[in-house]
This record gives C-alpha cells, structure tokens and sequence, in this order.
C-alpha cells in the first residue's frame, strides 16, 4: 500500500532510440551483437524474395531467366550475397548456439530418463546437423 | 487527517514477521494485519542465513533430545516449558514451509534431507543446500503476498511506539520515501526487527540489524532481557564478518591454527568442529594468547580447511561458502584454506517476553531475534533460531490477533497528534540544530567500546569503563548533526535514528553485563569463571531508566532438566 | 494491469521458431551455391540455367522443399524484422507492425504457392 | 597493504526537492585493496558526504538491495571490487529503466506489482493439511527448478534489459523466471492460473532473446531461459491443441 500523497517526483532517465550503439554514454558490445543477430532476418528476407523473384522469373520463358542470372553476375550483386552469407551464417552459429544452450538447460528438452545430456553432445548434434544438412543440399544440387 | 489501522501490525518483514503476519490472518477471518519494514520484506537479515532450520524429522532422534540439546547448549539459562513446546511445535513449522515452497534438499526418496549441527546430537538440521534462510525468506515472502488482508508498508521506519492507557495502540512511522512521520494505529503490534549485531565491529549481522525493535519497547518500559548474551560465530571472514556457515563444519569441515593442528581437540575433545559456538569462539581466543594464530590486516585467524572435502561436495553442499570466498577473499575453498575468526553473530537476548510472544506491555508483542522467549539462554545453537522465527512468530502472530479480536481500536485524532509530536520532536532534533557530533564517529566509538569491554571475555574493570563510556556517547548523540536536511529518502536521518537504538540497547547490554558475575554460555567474565546457579540461574531484566539502566531478575523456568555440568 | 493471454503469438512465434531453424540450417547454402560459387566460376554456371531449373521443378519433392524453406523463413524474417523495427525506434509502431510484418509473409505464402503449384 | 591508494568515484545525484534532473558528484576515496564499491560509498557516506542516498544491507551479495550501474553494467556494488577498475575511475548511477526517487535509489513498486501478478507461491487443488507431512520431491525434480529460484530481485536484469526500458509494461525476466519457478516445481498445480500473465503480450512474447539478463545476474538465474522454455512450452501445446483440441489440455 501506498498513500497517494507520498509519491514523490522521480526522474526516469530516457532509453537512447540508438541504446544498441551507445546508451547513456555507454557502449554495450553485447548489445550491438545482439543487434547484428537481428538484422540476419533483413538479409534472409531480402534473399528468400530474391529466391520467389527468380523461380517466378523461371515461368516467363530462359530469356528472361538469363537477363536476371546476367544482372546477378556483377561486383554489387556478388558483394550483396557475400554480405547477406555473412549474416546468414552469424544467424546459424546464433541460432544453433541458443539452442544448444536451450537445450542443456536445466530442464531441457533433451532428456533421457532424468538424465540430460552433456552440452557438448548437444553442441555437436545441432552444428553436425548444419554441416550435414549443407552437405546433403549441396550434394543433390550438384548431382540430381 | 486520516489514520490507517490494523487489527495487527508487525513491526520488521523478516521470517519471525512474516510467519507472525501469515499466522495473524489465518487466526480469523476479516483480520487486517499491516506490515512496516524499514527495507523490502526480501531484504531482511533472514535472507543471509545459511546452514539451517532444526526439527525433529528422523527416526533416530526425538523431540526429548532435541529439547535436551538446545537446554544445554543454552547452559541451563533457557525456559524448559518454552523449549518444549518449541520442538514439539517446530515439526509442524518445517513442513508448513515446504508446503509453501521452500526448496528444501532432498534424500533420493524424495524426503527433506538433514545435516550435522553444532551442539545437536544427531542430524536433525534442515537445510536448501547453504542458503537456507535466503529460500525461507522468499517462501515466506512469495506465500505473504497472496494474503488480501496482509498491507505492506515497505521501507517506512519505525520512530515510536504509541501508548495510550498503559497499552500498546499503534506506531509512528517515518515513511523514507517522502520523509512524513505517520501514526498507524493497530491493537496490538508485534516487533520482529531481529538483533543488534551491529552494536559491535566485526559482525556476519547486515547493516540494518541495529536492535531498532528492541529499542522501541525499552523506550516505552518493556523490560530487555538476558541482554549480555551475545553469540560470537568461530567462523567469520575477518573484516567483513561474512558468514562461513557452521554447516562448513557439519559437512566435515576442520579448523587449524597455525602450527597446524586441529586445535579443538584441547577444549572439546568429544564433539570437535561441531562443539557449541561459545566454547568454539572461546577456544580461538585461547589459542591467540597461547600465539597459535595468524596474522592478518584484520586481525588474526585461523583456517577453515574445506579442502578434503573435495570439490563435488562443496558445490553440492556449501556453494554459497565458495561463491562467498571467492568473491570476497580471492580464496577457492576447493584448492585454499579460508581464514576464520570469531564475529558477533546473534543476541539471545531481547524484548522480554512469555511463552506466547506477549510482553508485560498490553498490546505488545515480540518474536524472532528481537525477542527473548527464553528459548536460546546463555547460548543458541546453530539452526534453533530459523525455527524460532517460524514456531515464535506463529504464535505471536495467533495471539496478538486473538487479542486484537477483542480489543477496539484508541482514538485516531490523540494518534494523530502524537504522530505530530513525534514529526516535530525529530525535525528539532536533527534539522533544528547545528550539532557537531557526526552518527558516524559516535557509531564507531561505540562498537569499539562494545568489543573492548562486552567482547568474548569480560571483567568488571572493561565492562564499567564500557558502560561510562556509552553514557558519554549518549551526551555526544544529544549534539549530533546530520548533513542531510532534505526530506525524499533521507538514509543521513535514518542512520540518526537508528544510532539512537543502538545506545539504548548497547546501555542494556553493558550494564546487564556488568552484573553478572559469573560465566555461563556465551557470557564469559575472567574474573568469575565458574557458573553460579546459586545466584545467577536467573535471566535479566533492563528497565530503562532516566539514569543508567536498572537490572532485576526473573527466575528460570525448570520442567524436566535440573542444571548440570556443560561438557562436550 | 490486466494481463490477457494471448493466443496467436504461440503461433507467429512458432513458425519464426521454425523458420529459424530451417534458415539456419539450409540459406547458406543456397545463398552460396547461386549467389557466389556460380559467379566466382566454382560450379558450372550450367547448373543455374533455365533449363536445368525448370527441370528440377517438375519434381514434386522440390517444390515442396522449396515451399518449406521459403514460407517458414518468411515468417522467421517477419516476426524478427517486427521485433527490430520496435526496438531500434519504431516502437510507437508497435501496434501496426505486426500486420505489416506478418501480411508481408502472408502475402509472400500466397505468391509461393501460387508460382510453384499454379505456374509450374 | 600499506600503500595508499585514491580512487576517483563519481555518483549521479538526483535530488527531487532541489533539482528537476540528476547532476553528477566527483569524490576522491583512499581506499583498502579488499574494498568493493560499496564500501567506497559507505565511506564517503559516513566521512565525506552524508547527503548521498543509497540502498544496502547484507554486504554478501544476498539481499538484493544495492544493485547499481557500476561503469554503466548493472552489478551488485557489494561484488564490485575497487581494484578491478584502479586506477580508472568508477562511475556509480542508480540503476537504469527505472524511476530515481533519490540519488542512487530507483523507484522498484513496479516490480513488486509484477512479482505478485506472477502468483509466485504454491498453488494447489487441494492443500495436503501438514500432519500428513512433507510431500515428496525427489533431487531431480528440485534440479528442475532450483536454479529459478536462485533470485534476490535485485533488479540487475531489468537494468541489463533494453526491452523493458522501451516497454514499462512488460512483465520482465525476474518476474517471469519466479513464475516459472514455480511452474517447474513438482508439488505446484497452479501453471493455469499464470499463464495468463506469463503468456500474455507483456509477457513471454514481449522478449526478444537479447540475453542481457542472464549475463548480469548475480546468481546465475538465467532468466533468459525460463522465458525461452516457457515460450516453447507455451507454443508446443498451442499446436497440440490446434491439432488435437480433444486432448488432454495442460
């Protein structure tokens, strides 16, 4: 219980819309990573609509196909998808370490009786299921 | 003006106010019971507890041996019908609290385990790993708040207690936040404000344990008793005083001064480490005259070595010992010996009252530390008094609210007005005046004159210079200035305050000293070192007075046990 | 303050969740294997042709992967880019963004569906 | 030991009565090398300046009252040793994303709002009466949520955590953690009855993993984690029920 009239004035110091970069005068690094971890979605996005644009590209006809694979194979393009592997894989070692962190938690979701498994098992299970699965991608692209 | 009332008011959030405020609202249906606590409830000095909460749970022990055990650890000084109510009651407070959560550690099948404790002949301590009154506190705390009938008022300190008729009718308190002194009227009112560990230098107690309760009922007449009963805990960091907790002990932890040696195979060659704490802390001293201590910038130590232990049951067991020692000391208990002294710990004594909480004041009430049911005599053992919060502050909390029930409320506008006394008393005393006296300086002469002459061993010649000394500091407290004169949370006026507790209860004390002349528990007078039943099996009574304090004494309550000799 | 459970965050979240794992597990690939190695030369730029594209399409079991893996990660990219928005300084937005975040994904479920299963 | 050292500690002030915005205070301690932060703020409290307000109690990193922006993270000031930041100067602030009532002192009634929303006590169908004893909870089941209810409330997490300072409403890693807590617990029946606060919009959904909070925490609550299991959880048997609305709803 409070009295009304015993509230007194306070001061609430203002969050920086930019608190990522530097919030009352401070640099947060974990803060900016959590920011770059962010971003991986604009990158994802922007790619996956790229992805839709060319498979739909693919229904009117090779020539129109083939201008836009001829406009992908330039220095800005090239340097976009660089860039846009780079967030993509900041994404996936994120990912798979929250995860992997979930996990091993206490009550985690790997469980066998009341036993969880070691961490490291777990670590191993998701970033082998990455290289894995890129392996398999990669292979059927390559041979089908 | 428009004056809050509650049937019942406990005066301190901690585990003895909490489990009183639980107890109250259960006794009857439409009791308001209101709760002021200079701190968060969760910040209460309960939270620090480590090693554990003692009841009978095993099949091996018994309510009789429990209640021997705590007699003679007391060394005869305890009320025996209080103690026998205490066992028997205190089965039903631990399970009560792990049925409100408290995480309890476990057997493998599923029941509360129990561990070794000094001075208990079997293991009969209850025990969350070392953190033991942290998870009470917070089962205590989390369970409150779904109690309508419980109001907080959280960090509002107590300046008085109103009395009106010869009884207890409510307080006046300073509401920190904004700086305005309220009455808040109640029927009864129950302190729980813990100990005065802080009257001393070196102590495990944090800064809030300043025997302010304590003070209040001595104010208002309620006599303090066994007041000169102050436990040293043997294992303290030495300069913080940080816990190390006696379950380091009970988990097979050893104690070595510096030639090496296992030194308490000289004084309690039956129980070793998990010797009572008087004897223990005694025995320290002992070994720094024979010169088998340490050296250190705080004094000397000896060390607690953990180290056989090894490190699985450390983090199992005592994690909190390491988390402390590593971030206090730069010390892995894993790999290093700790560096242990004796540290005040605990006052047995308190606001006097009988087997019910219920002081000679109507209407008022103790429980916990700040009282002195006469559970603990000369000396508590370690994990009685977590129990004593709960089985104590139950009780108080049922009979306070049974004496609210048929007790009508006094006169809200004379509380007012004495509210108003009281708001104007404080601004002349410390906003009216240029006082040059800082609470800081007369603070620390205080606990330097308390750990010279009320230490671990006493004489009449250090006990009397002690007393005179704190007379003078009660004149230096009268010009005291304050630095800070504004009115929003104003911890300068706070400290004032409560620096104005910590005189009255250290006269109480020092003088109840003084007149014991004998040596029994934790009171130890080298130059009466034999214990005298013949005419000191009595508890003491501190009346204050205009002058030095008046000491009486009340006999001792014997059921079953007659006094013996105290060997382990 | 009056708390309300709320019943379709579970499912954006879920398929953010999903479209989480899937993106991690499978878009670098791709963005490496057409974006990167068959412009760098490190594959055959055959492997990118009309041609062959058309002809992986005509398997069902493609179309479906590339269902799964488009849809799920527009989701994941929607929910995130929703949350980012508000929190780098369109949080007086927060309101309106969800039904522009998830009507982008909805609409780009739509158009998926409708080039893979009706154009092709 | 004997050496003497100064540290420069500067204290952001706020003093309602006075100003209209926080100011900042420079002081100059001498100070022991076992000093922690805290210890520099008593002692300028009771030697040099006893106008400066500030929270502390236990000094043993257990009570939760004096958490501070220490060099702008959130810590316990009783955990902050001064020789870890010697011979740099320490700037100490009240903690950030709350009210300052005064000087180092933040307004926290909005967590005490929260914690109780949470229902953080045991909830069950039937209360067993005590002369039945304990009920049984084997060590494992305790693991499940021992580590949940590790936390003082110290507020450290809601420092560390920019989605509350954007959004006052949400319920927040500590709350949440505590209800969890209990929902984890083997003798509780009430996750029902917090689901509605733990999984509303000011809820669980409000967090977006920035993880800050489990960095910051003292006692390695990981609150961070109640919210994603909960999420999980939460999600898992919404798509059960889609699917399966017949089925045993828990």
């Amino acid at each position: 219980m409070m009295l009304d009239s015993e509230t007194t004035k306070t001061y609430t110091r203002p969050i920086s819309k930019a608190w990522w970069l530097r919030d009352r005068g401070h640099f947060n690094r974990r803060y900016f990573m959590f920011l770059l971890r962010e971003l991986t979605s604009v990158f994802v996005a922007l790619y996956v609509v790229l992805f839709i644009y060319e498979i739909f590209l693919l229904t009117k006809g090779p020539d129109a196909h083939a201008a836009f694979r001829e406009s992908l194979n330039s220095g800005p393009w090239i340097a976009f998808h660089i860039i846009a592997l780079l967030f993509a894989l900041y994404h996936s070692y994120t990912w798979l370490g929250l995860t992997t962190k979930m996990q091993a938690a206490g009550r985690g979701l790997v469980k066998i009786g009341t036993k969880t498994l070691p961490p490291i098992l777990i670590a191993l299970g998701s970033y082998g299921a990455w290289i894995v699965a890129t392996i398999i991608i990669a292979y059927l692209f390559l041979t089908l | 003006m428009n004056i809050p009332m509650h049937d019942v008011l406990l005066v301190g959030g901690g585990g003895a106010g909490l489990r009183a405020a639980i107890a109250a609202s259960e006794t009857y249906r439409g009791a308001d019971i209101g709760v002021v606590s200079k701190v968060y409830p969760m910040r209460s000095h309960t939270v620090s507890a480590e090693g554990g909460t003692a009841a009978v749970m095993r099949e091996d022990d018994n309510l009789d041996l429990h209640a021997y055990d705590t007699i003679k650890g007391s060394d005869f000084l305890c009320d025996q019908d209080v103690v026998e109510a205490f066992v028997k009651e205190a089965v039903d407070e631990v399970i009560q609290l792990e049925h409100w959560g408290c995480p309890w550690s476990r057997d493998e099948d599923g029941r509360v385990s129990v561990r070794a404790f000094g001075g208990m002949s079997v293991k009969r301590t209850l025990y969350a790993a070392d953190k033991t009154g942290f998870h009470m506190l917070h089962a205590l705390f989390q369970t409150s708040l779904k109690y309508d009938a419980i109001t907080r008022y959280d960090e509002w300190f107590v300046t008085s207690l109103l009395v009106e008729d010869g009884r207890v009718c409510g307080v006046t308190a300073l509401n920190i936040r904004s700086g305005n002194i309220h009455a808040i009227g109640a029927k009864s009112v129950i302190i729980c404000t813990g100990g005065a560990g802080k009257i001393f230098p070196f102590t495990t107690n944090a800064a809030i344990k300043n025997g302010d309760g304590m003070a209040l009922a001595y104010r208002i007449g309620c006599p303090l008793k066994d007041l000169e009963f102050v436990q040293y805990h043997p294992t303290g960091l030495p300069g913080t005083g940080i816990l190390m907790t006696e379950a380091s002990r009970g988990e097979g932890g050893h104690l070595v001064n510096s030639q090496g040696e296992r030194y308490l195979s000289e004084y309690v060659p039956g129980k070793m480490e998990l010797g009572p704490r008087d004897i223990l802390s005694r025995s320290f001293i002992h070994e720094e005259r024979k010169d088998n201590v340490f050296k250190g910038p705080d004094g000397s130590y000896v060390h607690l070595d953990l180290r056989h232990l090894g490190e699985k049951i450390i983090d199992e067991r005592l994690p909190f010992v390491r988390e402390l020692t590593r971030n206090y000391v730069g010390i892995d208990p894993v790999y290093e010996p700790i560096p242990v002294r004796p540290v005040v710990h605990y006052c047995m004594g308190g606001v006097h009252t009988d087997i019910n909480g219920a002081t000679p004041i109507p209407g008022l009430y103790a429980a916990g530390e700040a009282a002195c049911v006469s559970l603990n005599g000369a000396n508590r053992l370690g994990s009685n008094s977590l129990t004593e919060c709960l089985v104590f502050g139950a009780r108080a909390g049922q009979v306070a609210a049974q004496h609210a029930a048929d007790t009508d409320f006094a006169d809200s506008a004379s509380m007012a007005r004495m509210a108003q006394d009281e708001q104007k008393r404080i601004e002349t005393q410390f906003f009216g005046t240029n006082g040059k006296e800082r609470v800081a300086n007369i603070r620390d002469d205080l606990r330097k004159t308390m750990e010279e002459g009320a230490g671990i061993f006493r004489t009449e010649d250090a006990l009397k210079t002690t007393c005179d000394t704190i007379r003078t500091l009660k004149e230096r407290y009268k010009n005291i200035g304050i630095d800070d004169h504004s009115r929003v949370f104003n911890t300068d006026l706070v400290n004032a305050l409560e620096l104005g507790y910590m005189l009255d209860v250290a006269e109480g004390l020092a003088h109840s000293a003084l007149l014991r002349r004998e040596s029994r528990g934790s009171h130890a007078r080298s130059d009466y070192e034999e214990r005298d039943d013949e005419n000191f099996l009595k508890h003491s009574l501190a009346y204050q007075t205009d002058g030095d304090p008046r000491i009486e004494y009340l006999p001792v309550t014997l059921t079953r046990w007659e006094p013996e000799e105290r060997t382990y | 303050m009056n708390y309300k459970e709320h019943k379709s965050e579970p499912f954006w979240w879920g398929m953010f969740s999903q479209g989480g794992v899937i993106a991690a597990l499978l878009i670098p690939i791709h963005i490496f294997l057409g974006g990167i190695a068959v412009h760098l030369g490190l594959i055959d730029a055959e492997l990118m042709s009309h041609e062959r594209l058309t002809g992986l399409l005509q398997n069902p079991l493609v179309k479906l992967y590339l269902c799964v893996l488009l849809i799920f990660t527009l989701y994941h990219a929607a929910h995130r880019i929703r949350f980012t928005l508000a929190e780098i300084g369109l949080h007086s937005l927060a309101k309106v963004l969800p039904f522009l975040c998830y009507g982008g994904a909805l609409v780009g479920t739509a158009v998926v569906l409708y080039i893979l299963w009706v154009l092709f | 030991m004997s050496d003497h050292k100064t540290i420069k500690i500067t204290v952001l002030r706020y003093r309602p009565e006075e100003e209209d915005a926080p100011t900042e205070q420079t002081y100059e301690v001498e100070f022991r090398d076992d000093w922690v932060v805290l210890d520099a703020l008593n002692h300028i409290k009771d030697h040099i300046d006893g106008t400066l307000s500030f929270r502390w109690s236990c000094r043993m990193g257990v009570c939760g009252s004096c958490g501070m922006m220490v060099n702008g993270e959130p810590k316990l000031t009783c955990a902050a040793m001064l020789r870890d930041y010697y011979p740099k100067e320490v700037r100490v602030e009240p903690l950030v994303n709350f009210p300052i009532v005064r000087d180092l002192v933040t307004d926290m009634t909005d967590f005490m709002d929260k914690l109780k929303a949470v229902k953080p006590w045991i909830i069950r169908e039937e209360e067993k009466p005590v002369s039945e004893g304990e009920y049984r909870q084997t060590p494992d089941q305790l693991k499940d949520y021992k580590q949940f209810s590790q936390c003082i409330n110290c507020m450290l997490c809601y420092a560390a955590c920019p989605v509350y300072g954007l959004e006052h409403d949400f319920v927040g890693p500590a709350a949440i953690a505590l209800g969890h807590r209990y929902n984890l617990d083997s003798r509780d029946e009430g996750i029902q009855q917090r689901q509605h606060v733990i999984a509303s919009k000011e809820g669980i959904w409000e967090c977006t993993y920035v993880g800050e909070c489990s960095v910051v925490c003292p006692k390695h609550v990981d609150p961070a984690e109640a919210i994603q299991q909960t999420k999980v959880a939460t999600t898992t048997n919404r798509f059960k029920s889609l699917v399966m609305p017949w089925g045993n709803k828990t």
